[in-house]
């Protein structure tokens, strides 16, 4: 039954799709785009959600369609009911804040007919059960979003950035293939339920995990493959990069986990190591990266690798456990990771949509242009910094709960075998705390800087709070966060089936505990309850300040800015974003992102002004892309002198050939 | 009636740590004063301040937002929230299991990030640089953290504070040099958190090298008065976390007689006394530091955590 | 069949191999041509002694069509458009005669290696013929990638067209519709000849296919 | 009357009829129709008995192809008759030359017919032969120098690979005498591959090395290629669309039929090794040469040399898998690839120029001719939902799970190429427009029916064509 829903879902996107086409220019086109998008992700909401309550036996459906011989599978078990509901969560709030955003598009029909049709292609990928809808679905989810990319082609940079896009997708989409074709063996068994019926060798199946991990993590956005993300990320229209940051990634995880820890059923352990390491290069990168933008979309793009990294860091922390077979620390780490995938669609799709308010306001990304927009967008404000604050992992919202139970997977971990893991493990840990609080820094400058100080451009000035509907969808977020925070123990018995299916283990069942707080392991471990973090915090600052406004005193005088006494007028004089990173750039900048920093400070009486140049390389350009463009550049100037022989030269290429095997047939026998 | 005296018992506490937090501060001032050779204000000074802050109107600069007024009230509560969770006088107190140490640290770090926030508000230069700097060290000194934790709660088997105290009492723990390394390690992340030499100088306003300050130096009045207060609170948090992570003896564990919990108040009131000395003597000691040495100072700290991690592997390969 | 028979038949195909290699090493256009059509006429000669040994009668035909066609009439004509583009005195090769006359060798070598060792049901006769002509094939191509004029590379390709003939019916009882085949696309390919040779004259005076290759130099930046 | 001689008959008397029509419009009509009723005829072989005499075999194999030949000749001559008018009105062709385009446009067609549909080695022979001179001449039909030149180029290497398939043919021949006996039945289809088993090893591996020499020129195998590109490039578009489109799968339909014969043998040289590596440099060199490309038809042209390639490797590869998914391949690539083709030839003729450079910004000027290339292009780069997904998921899949490293420098080819193949459809589509944004008189019709067919196989392929394609698959070893 949910499967049937579901692919009526894909359908219903699909056949919007072909009317945005018809409808795209009417001014009610963008209206009826966005509601039908929102009320079919809604029915898909509400089926996922059913579906993973009542975890009943899942439901399949094969249909006479796709790979010949084979056929179109179709599967909604737990685990895919759970990214039905991200998905079609994050397209429904998307859907709710386009039917605001989308009246400001200049060119509809450039999103109106992709748009569902993105929808459609991420809710494919989940509900199918064989090899080839899958990656139908997966490459329909990135031509449509790679359509959404370069719906502002005009815009310098967007061309490259879908280019970029789309060929790493494409060879991503590749490296599943081969995936599959190991799972599937040369007699080309593609049905999932095959797949699973013959387990493959220890070999295949290492091979084909860390084929998987090239595949999936592509577009998951792992270091040293997050490349695209940051160009791709910010080029689309702020909705659609709420999809494809707190969505998107989260389909790639889960084909990642589709295979890992579904088709391929036995762990190899010291795959977790380079699981382990990947991710905690790519939470710390990611982050550090993030700190140094000042675009505030890429920033956010960034900070979405980064995120991606702390939940491969759970899922590695998983493989460790699994292979070791220690069923309830594996369901908490997966719990964990499936969890922090939960409340990362929540913040940054959040965060897109202020970010996005904030760009049709002032008409800048660019955060030094902007600033004291707390003035003018109060509310906007205010749930961009709920955002801020939720993944910045901070109690008692959402964001720290998935990261503190990260750490107590970490904390189980010395009770693993391999002292490789011991050792790793730990350094793990660490790391993620560096990105925590990192990322605690880079969403302060995020923040402080666009919302904060005083506006310095004419166009910050001028900005004002964005409609009704983003403020809806935004607010709606926000109050989300905020549950997820405190009421964790909930989500994590919601969870308790789709981990139990993957790893045959669960976590104790939480909404049992008294007063409602959240236990990994055992009580004596270690519990949090954010329901009463919550409740003492507000106690005990309502509480102060009533005493201090009843008891001493409330007046208040408003005045110049002090600043030491000399309070300088100009609004550039503000600490700036560059400027607040820099500490931070100077302490890692020039290990990770040889960072090169050039100050022209003119001579004391000298009238002209000063420069300071700052230069930023991604080691990942350096080292890896740009050198292979470059071959493919240079290899292909050396191939095409081949277009400009003579006739006779053909002549003797196709003499030499011919010579060449007959010789083989001569020496043959 | 029991649960009456549970409740009253974790009052207490939170309203112990309240009322002494002041009281540290003034003892570390004295002492510091008296070894440099000056009289020092009285040790009961900073109530007075905070008194005088309160009754003080706080002067808001015109572009001043609603962030800048709730900071100073969510940093005082987290503070507060978090150090009325570490076990002072006695484990196993009723809300004790609903933040670990993790959590407690959680909790600094958002009060952090509202104080960081409100130094940018006004869109000051020192603002900003206040909050980067701040940022910058929480960020050193937050893996160093976790190792400690990592190193502690291997031995303890737990990351529950009071479960921990309750070990470290009763188990048989012994003499560790992971211990050791740890609270090395844990000493100078305090020194930086709490914004005292050789990281930063409370003391100072001198631009070029304040951290803290800066973040706070257009805040006045009331709001001043939480900031310190908050600060104070800091700093005894501290305390009594290293008291209860190395030293716990003394705190009443099992029975929850009034004799014990008297006992505990008694030997926890001795053992901050002695960090409140301590601290000055080692801040005089040695001096304010460059900015840019930070990541060596703190990273010294994470070396010797891992250390003491690692080592534990090695005494006994768990 | 008798050893008599064998010999002549043998006799003939080395003579077209003969005048092949003679082909390749001809520096001259005027010489180039007569000697291909004395090929050609040993060929309609092999072709007739084959018909004669394997009782074809239709084979004749095809002696006729090659000794009428390429032993006279195609020669003829190359002669006049040699003498009307005035090239008739031009001298070309591309690599040495020693080289050439080297690899072709080689190629008779490797020709016969590769016939030689087949046994079933093929008749001897056939399988030297086939050994032959496929030396012959492959001189013509050698020829081909060896001359810079338009006129010696057809004529390159043409005792190419006579190795295949040769083969072709020392394959005993192809059915005519391959002869036949074989006319005809010697009839087109000359009569296309013709008109290209033409056209690239009307446009570069001159068939000397350099020209277009300077022509391609010219367009390296468009392609 | 029996639909093979339909298919035959209609298009020499539509030549002969053509060449003394004048008259554009009457002479692109007659065109249109008698291909028309070419393709209703190749249509009515599925209903029709199939024949298996000494001169004519239908089977599983041709009829398909047969009937892709005659549809994409049938759209073709409607995208032709349009493209054609344009050509006269720009004065770019003339009259005279257009009667010789239109009877040559049939002899072409019944040729390719004929190479299909023939039982006998030597008859296919013609059939490919007629075919290629007849297009030889419409390539030189612009007489530019770049035109002529192409033309002989195409003509030289074509002539040379005529010859080699010949001798490859004289072989086969040679081969099955002593085992068939004389006469038709040594060249016919059925009884070659019936008595394969007996054949001389040796001299039939030495057959087949000439064939593929000789009709992999055809194919555009690299490196018999040559003649390809500048032959799609200077050539009227409607005659680049069925070069790609058909005449190279026949010329490719002739090996396999070899290699038919070869797989009955069994004892061969492992031919399939030399089709596996020269697919993959096929694939890799035009890979590469993409990069390149600044004229948009030489650009497609090169794309055909790659997918050429893939075709080569995956009947190389063989396995009932491969080689599925090569037929399928060969068939989408014929649908797409002259789907391209006509929006090309539209662009070119709109904006005026068929270099990349100076086409920008198509989606904003001609959005529809822009959806139409770049799903055109989408679907030839092998992206779903259109069905060469689904013959390069088949062909990657199995031949990773047999050869990884052969399949690994598969999927290095294709990324390559698909990178090339995106960046420029990018460059035409999008930016700031240049050259003219005047309307185009086209026919939408035969490009957009291609893209619906090839969306459709991507998702749905119909039984009786799986059913074909196994059967074929299993004869091809």
């Amino acid at each position: 039954m949910p499967a049937i829903i579901g692919l009526l879902c894909v359908a219903g996107f699909l056949l919007v799709a072909a009317l945005a086409v018809a409808i795209g220019r009417r001014p009610a086109g963008s209206l009826i785009t966005y509601g039908a998008s929102l009320v079919i992700s809604a029915t898909g909401l509400i089926t996922a959600f059913v579906a993973l309550v009542i975890d009943e036996p899942a439901a399949t459906l094969a249909l006479p369609l796709g790979l010949p011989l084979v056929g179109a599978h179709f599967r909604v078990d737990a685990l895919a009911a759970f990214f039905l509901l991200v998905v079609n969560f994050g397209g429904a709030i998307a859907s709710v804040y386009g039917l605001g955003y989308g009246r400001y598009e200049p060119s509809p029909l450039r999103i109106l007919p992709y748009y569902p049709a993105y929808l459609a292609g991420m809710n494919l990928v989940v509900l199918a059960d064989d090899a080839f809808t899958f990656l139908v679905g997966w490459e329909f989810m990135s031509l449509a979003s790679w359509a959404l990319v370069l719906a502002h082609h005009r815009v310098a940079g967007n061309a490259r950035a879908g280019f970029i896009y789309i060929v790493m997708a494409g060879a991503g989409t590749l490296c599943l293939l081969l995936t599959f074709g190991l799972l599937a063996g040369p007699e080309g068994g593609h049905a999932f339920a095959t797949i699973r019926g013959n387990p493959a060798q220890p070999t295949v199946a290492i091979s084909a995990l860390l084929l998987a991990l090239i595949g999936a993590g592509s577009k998951a956005g792992l270091v040293p493959l997050h490349v695209w993300l940051p160009l791709a990320h910010p080029a689309a229209p702020s909705h659609v990069s709420a999809l494809m940051s707190g969505v998107m990634t989260k389909v790639a995880i889960y084909g990642f986990i589709r295979i890992a820890f579904d088709l391929i059923d036995e762990a190899v352990w010291w795959t977790s190591l380079i699981i382990l390491a990947i991710g905690a290069a790519t939470a710390v990168l990611g982050v550090l990266y993030a700190l140094m933008q000042q675009d505030i979309k890429r920033l956010l793009a960034y900070s979405t690798v980064e995120n991606v990294g702390i939940i491969f860091i759970g899922l590695g922390l998983t493989i460790a456990f699994r292979a070791n077979d220690m069923p309830v620390p594996a369901a908490l780490a997966m719990s964990a990771a499936l969890l922090h995938v939960l409340n990362h669609s929540l913040f940054k799709s959040l965060l897109f949509f202020g970010a996005g308010a904030v760009l049709h306001a002032t008409g800048e990304r660019d955060m030094e242009r902007l600033g004291g927009l707390v003035h003018r967008m109060p509310q906007t404000a205010f749930a961009f910094l709920t955002g801020c604050a939720a993944i910045s992992a901070l109690p008692p919202l959402n964001g720290f709960v998935s990261e503190w139970l990260t750490f107590q997977a970490i904390l189980v971990s010395p009770q693993l075998p391999q002292l490789a893991l011991k050792f790793m493990v730990p350094t793990v840990g660490a790391l993620l705390a560096l990105a925590a609080a990192l990322a605690a820094a880079c969403f302060v400058k995020a923040f402080g800087v666009t919302f904060l100080g005083r506006a310095r451009t004419p166009a910050a000035q001028n900005a004002h709070e964005t409609d009704r509907f983003s403020l809806a969808a935004m607010f709606i977020l926000a109050a989300m966060c905020l549950l997820a925070g405190i009421l964790p123990g909930v989500l994590i018995d919601l969870l308790a089936p789709v981990v139990g299916g993957l790893v045959g283990g669960r976590m104790p069942t939480q909404t049992t505990i008294g007063w409602l707080s959240i236990i990994p392991i055992a009580a004596s471990r270690s519990s949090y309850n954010g329901i009463i973090i919550l409740v003492f915090l507000i106690c005990s600052g309502v509480l102060t300040a009533m005493v201090i406004h009843r008891f001493a005193t409330r007046a208040t005088r408003r005045s110049a800015i002090w600043d030491c006494g000399y309070p300088d007028p100009s609004l550039v004089t503000q600490y700036s974003g560059s400027s607040f990173s820099m500490p931070i750039r100077r302490v890692f900048g020039t290990t990770v992102f040889d960072v090169r920093e050039r100050v022209d400070m003119p001579r004391p009486g000298a009238m002209r002004a000063g420069h300071f140049h700052v230069k930023i390389f991604d080691p990942a350009w350096r080292f890896a892309y740009g050198p292979a463009g470059r071959a493919v550049l240079d290899l292909s100037n050396k191939f095409n002198r081949l277009q400009f022989l003579t006739i006779r030269r053909y002549l003797t290429l196709v003499f030499v050939a011919l010579i060449l095997l007959l010789i083989v047939v001569a020496a043959w026998r | 009636m029991a649960m009456m005296f549970e409740v009253a018992a974790q009052g207490l506490q939170m309203f112990l740590v309240l009322v002494i937090a002041p009281l540290m501060l003034g003892l570390t001032r004295k002492v510091k004063a008296r070894l440099l050779r000056r009289l020092g204000p009285p040790v009961l000074q900073p109530y007075r301040d905070l008194w005088k802050l309160m009754h003080k109107e706080a002067v808001l600069a015109h572009n001043a937002s609603w962030m800048y007024r709730v900071a100073p009230y969510l940093l005082f509560a987290t503070t507060w929230v978090a150090a009325a969770l570490i076990p002072t006088y006695s484990t196993g107190l009723i809300f004790s299991w609903s933040a670990d140490i993790i959590a407690i640290v959680a909790l600094l770090a958002t009060g952090r990030f509202a104080l960081a926030l409100a130094g940018m508000d006004v869109g000051t230069a020192f603002g900003g640089i206040g909050s980067s700097r701040e940022m910058l060290i929480a960020s050193l000194a937050e893996p160093a953290m976790l190792l400690v934790v990592f190193a502690v709660a291997l031995i303890a088997g737990t990351t529950q504070l009071s479960a921990i105290a309750d070990h470290m009492i009763h188990g048989s723990v012994g003499l560790r040099v992971s211990l050791g390394l740890a609270l090395f390690a844990f000493v100078f992340i305090a020194v930086a958190e709490n914004a005292r030499i050789p990281i930063d100088n409370p003391a100072t306003h001198l631009e070029l090298t304040m951290v803290h300050e800066a973040m706070v130096l257009e805040y006045s009045g009331r709001h001043l008065a939480m900031i310190e207060a908050a600060a104070a609170l800091k700093l005894t948090l501290y305390f009594s976390l290293l008291v209860c992570l190395f030293f716990p003896f003394g705190m009443a564990t099992a029975d929850k007689s009034l004799a014990a919990m008297a006992l505990g108040v008694a030997s926890y009131a001795a053992k901050v006394a002695i960090l409140a000395v301590l601290l000055p003597i080692g801040e005089t000691a040695v001096a304010k530091m460059r900015v840019f040495r930070y990541p060596i100072f703190l990273g010294s700290a994470f070396a010797t955590a891992a250390l003491a991690v690692f080592l534990l592997f090695v005494s006994q390969g768990f | 069949m008798s050893s008599l028979q064998f010999d002549v038949a043998h006799f003939l195909a080395g003579g077209m191999l003969v005048l092949s290699l003679l082909l390749l090493y001809q520096d001259r256009i005027l010489a180039t041509l007569n000697v291909f059509a004395a090929q050609a006429i040993v060929l309609s000669l092999a072709v007739a002694w084959q018909a004669y040994v394997q009782e074809a009668t239709h084979l004749v035909l095809t002696a006729a069509i090659a000794l009428i066609a390429k032993g006279f009439i195609i020669p003829t004509a190359l002669n006049r458009i040699v003498h009307r583009l005035g090239i008739h005195r031009e001298i070309e090769q591309v690599i040495g005669a020693g080289p050439t006359m080297l690899t072709g060798l080689g190629l008779i070598a490797l020709s016969i290696l590769l016939v030689m060792p087949v046994q079933v049901g093929v008749s001897p006769l056939a399988r030297e013929d086939l050994a032959f002509a496929l030396a012959v094939i492959l001189l013509g191509l050698l020829m081909m990638i060896t001359r810079r004029n338009a006129v010696t590379q057809i004529v390159g390709f043409m005792s190419l067209e006579n190795g295949l003939i040769l083969a072709a019916t020392g394959a005993k009882g192809m059915p005519l519709v391959v002869e036949i085949s074989v006319a005809f696309s010697i009839l087109i390919a000359f009569s296309v000849f013709g008109v290209f040779v033409f056209r690239i004259r009307e446009r570069f005076d001159t068939v000397d296919l350099s020209a277009l290759d300077r022509l391609r130099h010219e367009r390296r930046h468009i392609s | 009357m029996h639909p093979v001689e339909i298919i035959l008959w209609v298009p020499a008397t539509a030549m002969v009829v053509l060449v003394f029509i004048g008259n554009y419009r009457l002479g692109a009509a007659i065109n249109v129709i008698a291909s028309g009723v070419t393709f209703v005829a190749g249509a009515a072989l599925l209903f029709a008995d199939r024949v298996r005499t000494d001169i004519f075999i239908i089977d599983d194999f041709n009829i398909y192809l047969v009937i892709l030949t005659t549809f994409i000749g049938f759209t073709t001559s409607i995208f032709s008759a349009t493209y054609i008018g344009h050509e006269l009105e720009t004065g770019k062709l003339t009259p005279v030359f257009l009667r010789f385009y239109h009877a040559l446009y049939q002899a072409m067609m019944g040729a390719m017919n004929l190479a299909l549909v023939v039982n006998n080695v030597g008859l296919l022979w013609v059939g490919v032969e007629v075919a290629t001179l007849s297009t030889v001449m419409m390539v030189g039909i612009y007489r530019t120098p770049e035109a002529v030149e192409a033309a002989w180029k195409y003509f030289i290497l074509g002539s040379v690979g005529i010859a080699l398939a010949f001798f490859g043919t004289i072989l086969v021949y040679l081969v099955a005498q002593p085992v068939v006996g004389e006469g038709l039945p040594a060249m016919a289809w059925d009884t070659l591959v019936k008595n394969g088993a007996g054949f001389d090893a040796k001299l039939l591996s030495l057959a087949f090395v000439f064939l593929l020499v000789g009709y992999g020129t055809k194919v555009g195998i690299a490196p018999f290629h040559a003649w390809l590109p500048d032959a799609h490039a200077e050539g009227p578009t409607p005659i680049s669309a069925v070069l790609s489109g058909l005449l190279l799968n026949v010329a490719l339909y002739a090996l396999l039929r070899f290699k038919m014969v070869l797989a009955a043998n069994g004892e061969t040289l492992d031919v399939g090794l030399i089709m596996i590596w020269l697919g993959l440099i096929s694939l890799i060199f035009a890979a590469f040469m993409l990069y390149r490309r600044r004229d948009i038809k030489r650009l497609f042209a090169y794309s055909s040399i790659e997918h050429m390639g893939i075709m080569t490797f995956a009947f190389g590869m063989g396995g009932p898998l491969a080689n599925f998914a090569g037929l399928l391949h060969m068939t989408m690539h014929s649908l797409i690839k002259s789907a391209i083709f006509f929006a090309v030839g539209h662009i070119a003729q709109v904006k005026g120029t068929q270099r990349i450079a100076h086409i920008r910004g198509l989606s904003v000027t001609h959005p529809v001719l822009a959806v139409g290339l770049a799903l055109g292009v989408i679907a030839i780069a092998g992206m779903p939902p259109f069905g060469m997904f689904l013959s390069e998921f088949m062909l990657v899949s199995t031949s990773f799970a047999r050869q990884p490293l052969l399949a690994l420098a598969l999927v290095f080819g294709l990324v390559v190429a698909f990178g090339a193949l995106v960046l420029r459809m990018q460059d035409v589509l999008f930016g700031e427009p240049s050259g003219p944004t005047g309307g185009v008189k086209a026919s939408y019709l035969p490009l957009f029916i291609h893209l619906a067919l090839v969306l459709v196989a991507g998702l749905w392929l119909p039984e009786p064509v799986v059913r074909w394609f196994r059967a074929v698959a299993t004869q091809l070893g």
